[in-house]
């Protein structure tokens, strides 16, 4: 060992060496300035920045955001029908969830949490499928390979290594993949959260994290959750660039989610966005939020909507009229009431699913598991019949 | 000191009640976790204590498993009794390295100089159509772990009752609440609710002598409504709710096995590594001259949990239950 | 093709060779983990891949467990086919929720559109003067979990073997190497290594009539020793090796068990708890009318894992195996 | 529900509301720039400020830091021995170990990694019970509450969320108490630094985090492990100061360390310090730092070493000459030969010992299997005697 004989025990050596400098066994990371975010939430809307801003991009978001709030009020009715067993609403996050579906191109993934389902609506995945989850006749409805979007996650910010781990792999193998994944401001208290950020900036995984800083972890508010000048400072931690965004202006998340995803692809490594915005509804249905927050904070939010928004830039630029409007409202009730008629119907259920997808062979023990229940049933059905039930 | 009469309550406002008592009777007691202060907690067996105790006493945390049990860990260095809530079974796991590496150990690593004394409170369990990862049942998990006591009420009376004992064990407490019994009623008289001491001592719930059915938590009403309908079958079932899964009380389930000479083990957790196998080993053990035939498993199957629509083809039921007591081997009855 | 002979090997240098041949055959084969590349790991069993393979196949991660098997979903998802190191036992604790909330229930949740082909290596059990933490042997908690393949070799051939095997298998195999054999030499050809397959056959490594001992990874030695030692009592014992705990063999632990009429089964896990009460239950459900005894188990105590100095009492040596057939109840036989 | 009828059905409001500020759900926290680093590590010793630092503290430093070497020498010579089963040795990282002990107050709480063995001594506890883990003869040796030092922590950074609940409780009871927990470069990317330090920042609890970042974690250096400009940065992102320190100068050491105890105490919260040292010895005795990094590099630290650098101030001051250097050496001898001493004793074992503390009381089962260990020794001494082994 080096140190059977310690330098203390020999005379000391030249006077004065010992002031010099250390050295340096630490790539000092790059300069802390740029990763810091902005005092200021990023704003297009409203701003005279929003000029620059493309009609038909404008009109898109704002399509899907009128149908993506009519989306979530037609799941949280749903709830009250008994046609799902809960539904976390996005109302008032529609901006995030918009901008996050269609910022995205083809051959990106999206993580979304449990609140997302209106992300991985607007990206293209079947609303009934989405809904599986919450409706409970399986956990995920949707391949995820179809649209590329991982299963909605539920156990909080676990989602967030698994797009680290993805867009590594696609790295690895070359291809022009980005991974975009959401997360709450809840979730970035769990350690899942801290170890992903750690991950994807020593990787320089090409991915975009996204927190929907709503305010809330169901009732515990935000200076309970963190005591952090803002989320997005947490970035500089990790060596990526924090960005802050109003949550509620879909023009402004796009565009700095573009920019990011753009950074991502380019080799400039991960970058982590975080938006300010509003859980307009309750947790879920069965959440009473009048519990923990008052009414005229939610009014406040109500005046800074995320349709109105984008609305009034819209029809004050003159790309968009009554008729417009009235056009956005039909396509999303048209959308809402396919979506209730599907709903309606009951959900071809077989119970035997429960053991067809554990391995990819069945084991003997649930052979014979599947056996005895496949079993139980034609017994139950031939006495439903007999029975004339 | 008013009388109240004995009146119908649930588990919930037990637990509420247990943990209200607790607070008031000793000032080390802190309770804390996601959303039991103000919202009084997902379930509201907080409700109320952080307005009468204070934010300090029921407070809300970060959303962190880790870290709520590993503060728990200090605070229980420093002479306090945390009473932490996981939200759901399934988000307990983020605390497991805490909870297996240290919480468990500690007493044992310091010689007794630093026991921990933490209840750690876990909803667990299905039966009330919640989606993935709220419907676990994970108590084979703590059961395997040395150090641990692992305690599940399945009664009004022994929520309070267990729930007063475990706050005020000088060890770790994994205490198991069966959700699905959460808004179970029963009478109960909550002027003079006594703590269960000492914990570890399972309770035969119905006395039989064809066989014996043992059970626990969100079982136990299984249980007794299958020994019920086997009176119908001709047979006399016992129904034993451990009640403790650590320790485990050998000598109430052998007792009653010797006596009955045949047992079925009946729980919600998957079959295959759950609690039934080491059951029904140590009762075999026990008991092997006495049993007429081996004692059997009904549990879930071992499978992720199901999704709501499905879940009560997972869940154990009444008939799976006498279908196993009929393969009893009765034949050499008669 | 050259023909190298057959020469000692030990288990490490297997494991080592099973790596190596599953990257060189598989691009998609990655590794990666604590102190994997550079160092070869702290068992040296990476030793020399990153060298072959480059940092990106075998690479070091940051200290995180839960990143790394999280990571490892993602990359799964995208095809690859990752095999994780956790360092020690007690160090993939961190790593439980990833495991346990999704590892083993992607497939599962997704109808089979994700199956995660994840191997998690990761080094168990006691008997090399370890400090705490560094001797777990945490399959129990695995076994409890379904959607998880559970595997341990116990040769420095199924070492080979089973190791390619779960790096082929289309599930998330916890691939558990016991440390102390990791040195165990045998003879092996490592120019015509097989794959084990199917994972989930266990294996009679002695032939015996008298009972049986159902044990696994690093027990299996000790059984054998034991059986050879048993034969100046009289007993002809037969030696089961699991090598897989799931899926588990029932037939050929069943079989064997009807042979003989007994059966024990050992194990370095805690006995409370561990796998030994599952594979008793089962045995017992399959086979009671030939048993002449209860099958009895073999553990370690249910206690933390002891300091270095102390774990020769804690851990089930050959005496203990022996004492435990002893208890088998011969009188019968006479 | 709120949103049973969704404003967007309704007819937009006034135009121009939508444009205002958002509500603010967050307090932003504190002015994000006095919470970062400065870019250059804290230094007094080869420093004008070096004239500043008191004679007395200097001294007592360096002497422990004489006697702490020899402790890790010593400590590793009897791994050779085969008198202790490993030893993570903290040889030039003495500075940090000794300035953590020197600077808590009688009152206050260690809370010491698996490699902080030295601390431990430093801060008063018998080296042999220190050394109890790492001996194996059991997990801890000494009391906690003797010196309030936390037991040595094996699984990394599990000990931080201790150290903040245990200074959480102490601050609700009323007491003047901080925590100090030490932490490695590696176990910061571990989730349980980040919950630690973000209940820290929440609950202003009065701890202090020092991160001896010695360039390595076993064999896997800096550079892999984060990206960030420094560790010190990450504590913006929990809202906590972030200071950067050189982990060899003790003075330096000790001066930031007293800081954070004295804002921690004062109600001022948390503090992250990085202090920049190197482990000159491989990982434990079981490693070979050879096959990860550079003689050079271990080199160019034993040029800055902790000791060194303190001696020079001393000796250039005149308050410690030859004579003092070798008291210094001579009382580091003496404290090892005692300690070889001790440790070459076999430590008392009893087996029984493993049941005793499992629970406060026994259970029934670990009864019985108390009883057949005892039986069993019994029956192996009385053959041990019989045989006359
Ligand atoms: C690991 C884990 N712990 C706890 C929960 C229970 N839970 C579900 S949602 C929620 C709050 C999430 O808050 P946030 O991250 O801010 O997301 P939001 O609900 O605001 O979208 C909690 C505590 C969970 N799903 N996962
Ligand atoms: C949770 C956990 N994972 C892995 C290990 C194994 N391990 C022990 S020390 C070490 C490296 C620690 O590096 P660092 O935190 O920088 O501390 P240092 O050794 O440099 O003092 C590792 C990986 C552990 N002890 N705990
Ligand atoms: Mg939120
Ligand atoms: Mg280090």
């Amino acid at each position: 060992m080096q140190n059977s004989r310690t330098p203390v025990q020999e005379p000391p050596g030249a006077p004065g060496r010992s002031a010099e400098t250390p050295p340096s066994v630490r790539a000092l990371g790059a300069d802390p300035a740029p990763l810091l975010p902005d005092a200021e939430p990023f704003r297009v809307l409203g701003t005279d920045a929003a000029a620059g801003a493309d009609s038909a991009l404008l009109l898109r978001l704002y399509g899907e955001l009128v149908s993506g709030r009519r989306f979530n009020a037609q799941a949280t009715a749903l709830t009250k029908q008994g046609r799902l067993a809960v539904y976390p609403s996005s109302t008032g996050q529609e901006a995030c969830e918009v901008a996050a579906a269609l910022v995205l191109r083809e051959q990106d993934w999206l993580f979304p949490s449990y609140r997302d389902s209106l992300a991985a609506v607007a990206r293209g995945l079947d609303p009934v499928e989405v809904l599986t989850l919450l409706r409970g006749d399986w956990h995920t409805g949707y391949d995820p390979h179809l649209h590329r979007v991982a299963p909605l996650s539920t156990p909080l910010a676990t989602q967030l290594p698994h797009a680290v781990g993805l867009a590594h792999a696609a790295r690895l193998k070359g291809d022009d993949v980005v991974a975009l994944a959401l997360v709450g401001d809840g979730g970035t208290s769990e350690g899942d959260f801290h170890e992903a950020l750690n991950f994807a900036a020593v990787w320089q995984a090409p991915v975009v994290f996204l927190v929907q800083n709503n305010g809330f972890a169901i009732s515990v508010p935000l200076a309970k959750q963190s005591a952090a000048p803002s989320l997005a400072h947490k970035a500089v931690g990790y060596g990526m660039p924090g960005r802050l965004v109003d949550g509620n202006d879909a023009v402004a998340v796009h565009t700095v989610l573009a920019e990011a995803i753009e950074r991502a692809r380019s080799g400039g490594g991960p970058t982590l966005v975080e938006a300010l915005t509003y859980r307009i509804d309750a947790h879920t249905n069965a959440d009473d939020a009048t519990r923990y927050r008052d009414a005229a904070e939610v009014e406040a939010w109500r005046a800074h909507d995320p349709i109105r928004l984008i609305e009034d830039e819209l029809t004050g630029r003159g790309a968009l009229d009554e008729d417009g409007i009235r056009e956005a409202a039909r396509t999303a009730d048209e959308m809402a009431a396919r979506l209730r008629e599907r709903m309606n119907a009951d959900p071809v259920l077989d119970p035997m699913d429960l053991f067809a997808h554990v391995y990819a062979e069945q084991t003997s023990q649930l052979r014979e598991q599947a056996a005895a229940l496949r079993a139980e049933l034609e017994a139950a059905d031939g006495q439903d019949t007999g029975e004339g039930r | 000191m008013t009388t109240v009469a004995v009146k119908p309550a649930t588990m919930a406002q037990a637990l509420r009640r247990a943990l209200r008592d607790a607070m008031a009777e000793d000032p080390a007691v802190h309770v804390f976790g996601e959303d039991v202060g103000t919202l009084g907690g997902v379930f509201r067996i907080t409700d109320g204590l952080a307005a009468e105790f204070g934010d300090d006493r029921c407070a809300d945390t970060p959303l962190a498993e880790a870290g709520i049990l590993g503060a728990a860990v200090g605070m229980a260095m420093y002479g306090l009794r945390p009473v932490v809530e996981m939200q759901f079974d399934a988000f307990a796991y983020p605390s497991f390295e805490q909870l297996v590496s240290h919480v468990s150990k500690m007493r044992n690593r310091t010689r007794g100089a630093m026991p921990l004394p933490i209840t750690i409170r876990i909803p667990y369990g299905g039966g009330i159509g919640g989606v993935e990862h709220h419907s676990d049942s994970s108590e084979a998990y703590y059961m395997a772990t040395p150090g641990l006591h692992v305690v599940t009420p399945a009664t009004v009376d022994d929520a309070y009752g267990l729930l007063r004992a475990a706050i005020a064990s000088d060890d770790p407490v994994v205490f198991m609440e069966p959700k699905r019994l959460y808004w179970a009623k029963a009478d109960w008289s909550p002027d003079a609710p006594a703590a269960v001491e000492p914990i570890g001592r399972a309770v035969v719930r119905r006395r039989g002598s064809s066989a014996t059915l043992i059970t626990y938590g969100p079982c136990v009403p299984v249980c007794l409504e299958a020994a019920e309908a086997a009176r119908a079958e001709g047979w006399d079932l016992e129904v034993v709710d451990l009640r403790s899964l650590v320790p485990f009380d050998d000598e109430t389930v052998a007792a009653s096995v010797r006596r009955t000479g045949r047992a079925v083990v009946v729980h919600e957790s998957t079959g295959f590594g759950g609690p039934g196998g080491e059951i029904a080993a140590r009762v075999t053990e026990r008991c092997f001259h006495h049993l007429e035939a081996p004692v059997l498993r009904v549990a879930g199957y071992d499978i992720p949990y199901a999704p709501p629509m499905l879940e009560r083809h997972h869940l154990p039921g009444v008939d799976r239950v006498l279908d196993a007591v009929a393969r009893l081997q009765w034949e050499a009855e008669s």
